[in-house]
């Protein structure tokens, strides 16, 4: 259970900790990496998570938001954060310097299954700013390259000044221990890359769907499209993952506003396997 | 130097201004925040040529009204409409049912030319466009705080958008309706913490028809417990007339 | 357990007694119904009361409630003390004591809320016996009966109270300030006989088998949107509910903007507002959808967690709901297919 | 030619502008026009329930909002003859009370002292005079602290109604604000001190003087009215007969008379009408700021509101102190709706206000009418401006506006009333 890995919680777990914004660097227009140092030291040095959870990141005066950890478990002592700017909280942040201090309590919520995945193929599909999380997923398989098998990542944003972490993926498009197609819905003369929805990249990639497993994230209309095509290419239910966004108060199962059919997206999800999802009412 | 306010009044009983006077323990916080630059009701000097904030209360009754609204809404980056009149249209805009110039003629005789340039009385939103309301007749001093400090802090307006009757349970009220009077929480903004009723008088809906209300079922409930159509819409349209409500 | 006899004629001096040491709440009298109060003089208390307007959940989770201070220079929290005296909550009912064991599975189980539990580690329970009302339908669920979650139950019979006694403090209390005597066979021959007799004054037996599996089954069922169309969205239901919980969470600002408060309050799952996200998604926008997730979450969402049902047949939403939408109707509709 | 003009008059509520036609130093003509518009009251109320009488006429001023509930009130019983309990009768005069302290401290501080001390202004006596702002704030506090007490909120009481009150306030709480009256009696003597200090010009009003007034108490909630140069005595029910009011070209308000004259109502005819009845600190308040109960001079009318706070203090206690004692109860007595008509006065801050209202079978209303103070006094005060303004035209243009607005702010006038 991770609450009891996370010592800080057991106290009160609505309090959030004053958290030193270290970096700050423009991703697009409406979106900004933010990378955090947590600023008591024993909190910091016990703050564990995996990837696919969240924080709620809270601006006193302005609110909180979930807002997924972008980087990988494996880097110590920093936390990084993806935000597009949506609203109240979001556009408090983004007002925000290098060196203002907000607030996180976390991790929260259920990641993706990472042991599990070990020792498999690993397909991974984003859309738009659904790469938040998988960017903590990516950076994980990246960092342990050797536990995975053959890994894909399919990515598509809207036009070329939406796509998300372009400098990083740019440099991955030249390895050859990683798959990785972007498309954008509506290309301009720089965009060398695909053109169309993320569902067309289907017909550019191999999958061994026996040993692969899967996780994709993105806006609601997303999922089906993308699901259909792995089940075509045989996937199974099970080895799919997804990750929702609701609306969430707390974090830990008690706001009630995250209800996804009979589950809590915070404390059940936000991933949940395709066949967990498929068997929660109204979730795809 | 804080933000430059001007609080402007239109046809009204400058209740709501009363009220901004009334948030004695803060007064002086609230005007260490802003630039108030003008205020007729409190203060000699002139309307300034520019300014940031603009507070409008009252109904839109004179074509002159129609013309400074419209320069406020060009000058203001923030226009706030306070209270009903400026909200819904309110009181003053009762007078816009039914025939003006009769109602002209029933309070000051025939053939007197008093009230220039008049026009139907209608609320300050359904002539331009504001960023921020607070509802209420008057409005609640501490529900103008929270706006303002939301104001200052650059964050949305997040006026409540259900009926009252949720507010009334928790402050335990038998419900009028129990007690076989019509009460209008069921219809009514909520946000006042349902206050009249706590005080055993039945919402009146002075913060106008919840923009999440279920008119159908309302229209049910009030005939369920003997109150016709024309009734419950007579009583609504008391604050409401410049929407059209149909039940 | 164990159980002692005590006389009504003693009840002033237990509740003077506990007045001594505790704050004691009540319910007393409001125009014509109750409300769980503060009690000043043993007569204020009606223990012959039908339901509270609000269940007892306002004392432990109360409407509104000051969550943390803080201070928005270096966003840093000031203050975030919960602040429960001791209190006695006195004559409560087995629906609503059972409400609080289901509100505690929610707030006491993971992620402890640190203020529901202050206040609920701090409350004495005595808990006393009902008559059902024709709004009453806890026979239901199985909640008409309590076994725990109470320091003292008086069952009442007539003349003098059957006392069921359930934890250390509760007999310590008893003992200190009251007289009572220990249960003979009269004694539990009428404690039987009473419990046959609340057991039969129910005015009805509901079907509540397969519910969560009608619930899917039913999900695209017209039912809905009939129950849609009437619901008013106005969240009585959830407020006056003991086991409703959901609730928004609010930032404030004292007038000079330097410090504030983070407040939480009842919020309803009837609101549209509830599931709205970012860039104009709602994923429950009809009331339809909205009347229908409030039975699906209590019915099945939360059954699958704790293995309860959660509701505990009190009748207050269906009392306070103008449109007189109920978890009874609910239940009959989806055993029988269709809204009266 | 020179035509001067002060557009919308600060410190004052409403919109007014006043205009002065002078030439060759001379005061050819003035007046005072009321540009607040009209919201036609008296014909909005028609066709809407008795009940609603009260609270819609309650919005013709958010001043004093709580006078014209209670004379709708008074006015809706004489219509359907209902009579109160003596224990409402105590509340309502609370409740008038609560509103002459708002009121009073608001005008007093905020809209006339700044004259007095060359300011635009009150703001900027928060930095120079921290202690006056401050004391101005907690009296005006207690008046809506008063006000909220017995009519559930500062502006527009909720609890006042035809027939009594919907809620009561707390014993304690009233206890406890009886406590609090008498602690800041201290300020409301320092404010008789305050505007004692202020020299105002000698001068004298030509009109008659009105107001409420009853053998057993200084008369606000109820009483007959007196004419004190007319020398007569009246009751409300005939104010139809001896009001007359007239429509103007200039302005929105319309203008009052009595007897052919010109009248004034008030704070100061108050105290002329009434000065036997006032509490004794008051009238030690009185004469200590050298004011003669029989004053003439329209700026004393300023002083008689701040000697009306110290009488205010002590009358409150003492109502509050009846009320924790005498029990009955002040839930509405029932009503049984017919036609009828009939009219009720209380005296408002500003002067005595009139209501009136005719319904029907139904209760439905079919006629309704409202004097309002203001509207009563600005013929006297277009005459007062008249008589005054040739003493100070001789003033720097600014000083001589000044002295103007400073004859009107004397009046305390609320236009939206006047025009209502
Ligand atoms: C598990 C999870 C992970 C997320 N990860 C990221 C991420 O990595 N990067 C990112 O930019 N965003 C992420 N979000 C979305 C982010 O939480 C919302 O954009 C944010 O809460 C909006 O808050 P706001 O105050 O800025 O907007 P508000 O001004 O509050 O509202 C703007 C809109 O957001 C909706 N909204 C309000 N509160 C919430 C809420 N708590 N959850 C969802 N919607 C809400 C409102 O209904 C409104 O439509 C995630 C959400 C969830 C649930
Ligand atoms: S109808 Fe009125 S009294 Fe009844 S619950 Fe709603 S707000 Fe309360
Ligand atoms: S079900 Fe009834 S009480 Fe609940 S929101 Fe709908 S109308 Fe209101
Ligand atoms: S759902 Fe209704 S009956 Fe069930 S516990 Fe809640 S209020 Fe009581």
């Amino acid at each position: 259970m991770t609450a009891s890995k996370n010592q800080h919680l057991a106290a009160n777990p609505y309090r959030p900790w004053p958290t030193r914004i270290t970096s700050i660097v423009d991703l697009t227009e409406n979106e900004k990496l933010f990378e955090l140092r947590i600023i008591d030291d024993e909190v910091r040095d016990t703050f564990r998570f995996d990837s696919g959870q969240f924080v709620e990141m809270s601006i006193f005066g302005v609110g909180e938001a979930p807002i997924s950890i972008s980087s990988a478990p494996s880097k110590r002592g920093f936390i990084e954060l993806c935000v597009r700017k949506a609203g109240d909280v979001t556009g408090a942040l983004h007002s925000k310097r290098c060196g203002d201090i907000i607030g996180i309590r976390g991790p929260f919520g259920r990641g993706f299954p990472i042991q599990e995945m070990k020792g498999h193929d690993v397909l991974l599909v984003a859309g738009g700013l659904g790469i938040a999380p998988l960017k903590s997923l990516i950076n994980q398989i990246h960092d342990e390259r050797h536990e995975f098998g053959k890994v894909t990542i399919l990515y598509g944003a809207r036009n070329p000044s939406e796509v998300l972490f372009r400098y990083q993926f740019d440099m991955w498009k030249h390895r050859d221990d990683f798959e990785l197609i972007l498309t954008v819905d509506e290309a301009d003369d720089s965009w060398a890359d695909e053109v169309g929805v993320v569902t067309k990249l289907f017909d550019k990639i191999e999958i061994d769907s026996a040993r692969t497993y899967s996780a994709i994230c993105g806006p609601p209309v997303m999922y089906r499209f993308v699901i259909d095509e792995m089940r075509k290419k045989g996937m199974d239910v099970d080895r799919i993952f997804v990750s929702f966004e609701r609306r969430m108060k707390c974090g830990i199962g008690k706001c009630g506003h995250c209800g996804v059919g009979h589950q809590y997206t915070c404390i059940d999800g936000p991933v949940f396997s395709y066949w967990e999802a498929m068997n929660l009412q109204e979730a795809i | 130097m804080g933000a430059r306010v001007v609080v402007l009044g239109l046809a009204s009983d400058f209740g709501c201004q009363v009220q901004l006077t009334n948030i004695e323990d803060h007064l002086l916080d609230v005007l260490g925040l802003i630039d108030l630059s003008y205020w007729q009701l409190a203060s000699s000097g002139h309307m300034p040529d520019e300014y940031d904030v603009a507070l409008v209360e009252g109904a839109v009754t004179t074509d002159e009204h129609v013309e400074l609204l419209r320069k406020v809404r060009e000058t203001a980056a923030v226009v706030i409409a306070i209270g009903s009149c400026a909200v819904t249209g309110g009181i003053p805009a009762l007078a816009g049912t039914g025939d003006l110039e009769g109602r002209y003629e029933a309070v000051y005789g025939e053939g007197t030319d008093v009230a220039r340039g008049r026009t139907r009385p209608v609320a300050v939103t359904s002539v331009i466009e504001v960023d921020y309301i607070v509802p209420g007749c008057p409005i609640d001093t501490g529900e103008f705080l929270k706006v303002l400090s939301r104001v200052l802090g650059g964050l949305s307006d997040k006026p409540s958008e259900q009926p009252m009757c949720f507010a009334c349970k928790t402050r335990e009220n038998v419900c009028f309706f129990e007690k076989g009077e019509m009460c209008l929480g069921v219809v009514t903004r909520s946000g006042c913490h349902a206050r009249c009723i706590s005080l055993g008088r039945p919402c009146t809906g002075c913060r106008g028809i919840a923009p999440e209300a279920n008119l159908g079922a309302a229209r049910d409930v009030f005939e369920q417990h003997g109150f016709e159509t024309a009734r419950s819409l007579h009583a609504m349209n008391l604050y409401n007339t410049n929407e059209e409500v149909a039940l | 357990m164990f159980f002692r006899v005590m006389d009504q004629s003693r009840l002033p001096d237990l509740v003077r007694g506990l007045a001594e040491e505790f704050e004691v709440v009540g319910p007393v009298a409001k125009d014509d119904r109750y409300v769980f109060g503060r009690i000043e003089d043993p007569a204020d208390l009606e223990l012959h009361y039908d339901t509270t307007l609000l269940p007892p959940k306002k004392l432990f989770f109360p409407p509104e409630e000051r969550m943390m201070r803080f201070r928005v220079a270096d966003n840093e929290v000031v203050d975030d003390e919960v602040y429960a005296g001791p209190r006695v909550l006195f004559g409560v009912h087995p629906c609503d004591i059972n409400g609080l064991l289901l509100m505690d599975n929610v707030f006491m189980g993971d992620f402890e809320d640190p203020y529901y539990k202050a206040r609920r580690e701090n409350t004495v329970i005595v808990g006393v016996s009902c008559t059902p009302t024709d709004t009453c339908f806890c026979n239901a669920w199985g909640t008409d009966e309590v076994h725990w979650g109470f320091d003292i139950f008086l069952t009442d019979l007539g003349d003098r109270y059957f006392v069921s006694v359930r934890s250390v403090l509760g007999a310590e209390l008893l003992d200190r300030h009251v007289e009572t005597r220990e249960i003979g066979d009269a004694d539990t021959e009428a404690f039987q006989s009473a419990s046959r007799k609340f057991k039969g004054s129910f005015t009805e037996e509901l079907d509540t088998s397969q519910l969560p599996l009608l619930l899917d089954a039913k999900f695209d069922s017209p039912m809905w949107d009939e129950l849609g169309d009437r619901c008013l969205s106005c969240g009585a239901c959830s407020t006056v509910c003991p086991t409703c919980y959901c609730f928004d969470v609010v930032d404030r600002l004292e007038p000079d903007q330097k410090t504030g408060m983070r407040e939480r309050r009842w919020d309803s799952c009837q609101f549209v507002e509830f599931a709205a996200v970012a860039h104009g998604e709602n994923f429950r926008v009809s009331r339809a959808s909205r009347v229908k997730y409030r039975y699906y979450h209590k019915q099945w969402g939360y059954l699958s967690k704790f293995e309860r049902v959660l509701c505990v047949g009190c009748g207050r939403c269906e009392r306070a709901c103008l449109a007189k939408i109920s978890p009874r109707e609910v239940v009959k509709a989806l055993e029988t297919g269709g809204v009266q | 030619m020179p035509l001067l003009t002060v557009e919308h008059v600060a410190r004052i509520e409403g919109h007014g502008t006043i205009t002065v036609d002078v030439h060759d130093g001379e005061v050819r003509d003035i007046s005072m026009d009321v540009v607040e518009p009209a919201r036609f009251f008296e014909s909005i109320v028609v066709g809407r329930r008795f009940d609603e009488a009260p609270l819609i006429t309650s919005r013709i001023c958010g001043i004093c909002s709580p006078n014209h509930a209670l004379t709708s009130i008074k006015a809706m019983e004489a219509a359907l003859g209902v009579d109160v309990s003596e224990r409402t009768r105590v509340m309502r005069k609370l409740l008038v009370y609560g509103s002459y302290l708002q009121n009073h401290a608001t005008h007093l501080y905020l809209f006339a002292a700044p004259d007095f001390v060359g300011l635009p202004s009150v703001f900027p006596l928060v930095e120079t005079h921290p202690e006056v702002v401050e004391r101005a704030l907690r009296i005006k506090k207690l008046g809506n602290d008063l006000t909220t007490l017995v009519g559930g909120r500062p502006v527009h009481p909720i609890t006042a109604v035809v027939g009594g009150f919907t809620s009561e306030p707390d014993p304690h709480v009233l206890e406890g604000f009886a406590e609090t009256l008498r602690e800041l009696a201290e300020d409301l003597t320092e404010t008789v001190g305050l505007f004692s200090t202020f020299e105002v010009p000698d001068f004298s009003t030509s009109g008659d003087m009105l107001a409420l007034s009853s053998e057993d108490d200084y008369a606000i909630y109820e009483g007959d009215v007196v004419a004190v140069d007319g020398g007569w005595r009246k009751p409300v029910s005939a104010y139809r007969d001896f009001i007359r009011e007239q429509v103007l070209t200039h302005s929105n308000a319309k203008h009052s008379m009595v007897d052919g004259r010109t009248f004034m109502v008030g704070a100061l005819p108050r105290v002329n009408a009434s000065s036997d009845s006032l509490t004794q600190q008051a009238k030690d308040a009185l004469r200590n700021a050298g004011v003669s109960a029989v004053s003439r001079n329209t700026f004393h009318n300023n002083m008689c509101q701040a000697v009306e706070l110290v009488d205010a203090a002590g009358r409150c206690a003492g109502y509050i102190d009846q009320l924790l004692e005498m029990g009955g109860s002040t839930a509405p007595v029932s009503v049984a709706v017919r036609a009828g008509e009939g009219a009720g006065a209380t005296e408002a801050p500003r002067g005595t206000l009139y209501h009136s209202y005719r319904v029907d079978d139904d209760g439905i209303i079919t006629a309704g009418d409202v004097i309002t103070p203001t509207a009563q006094n600005l013929a006297n005060l277009e005459a007062d401006m008249r008589v005054f303004a040739p003493t100070v035209v001789g003033l720097p243009r600014d000083e001589f506006l000044l002295s103007l607005e400073q004859l009107v702010r004397a009046y305390d006038p609320c236009l939206s009333c006047a025009v209502h």
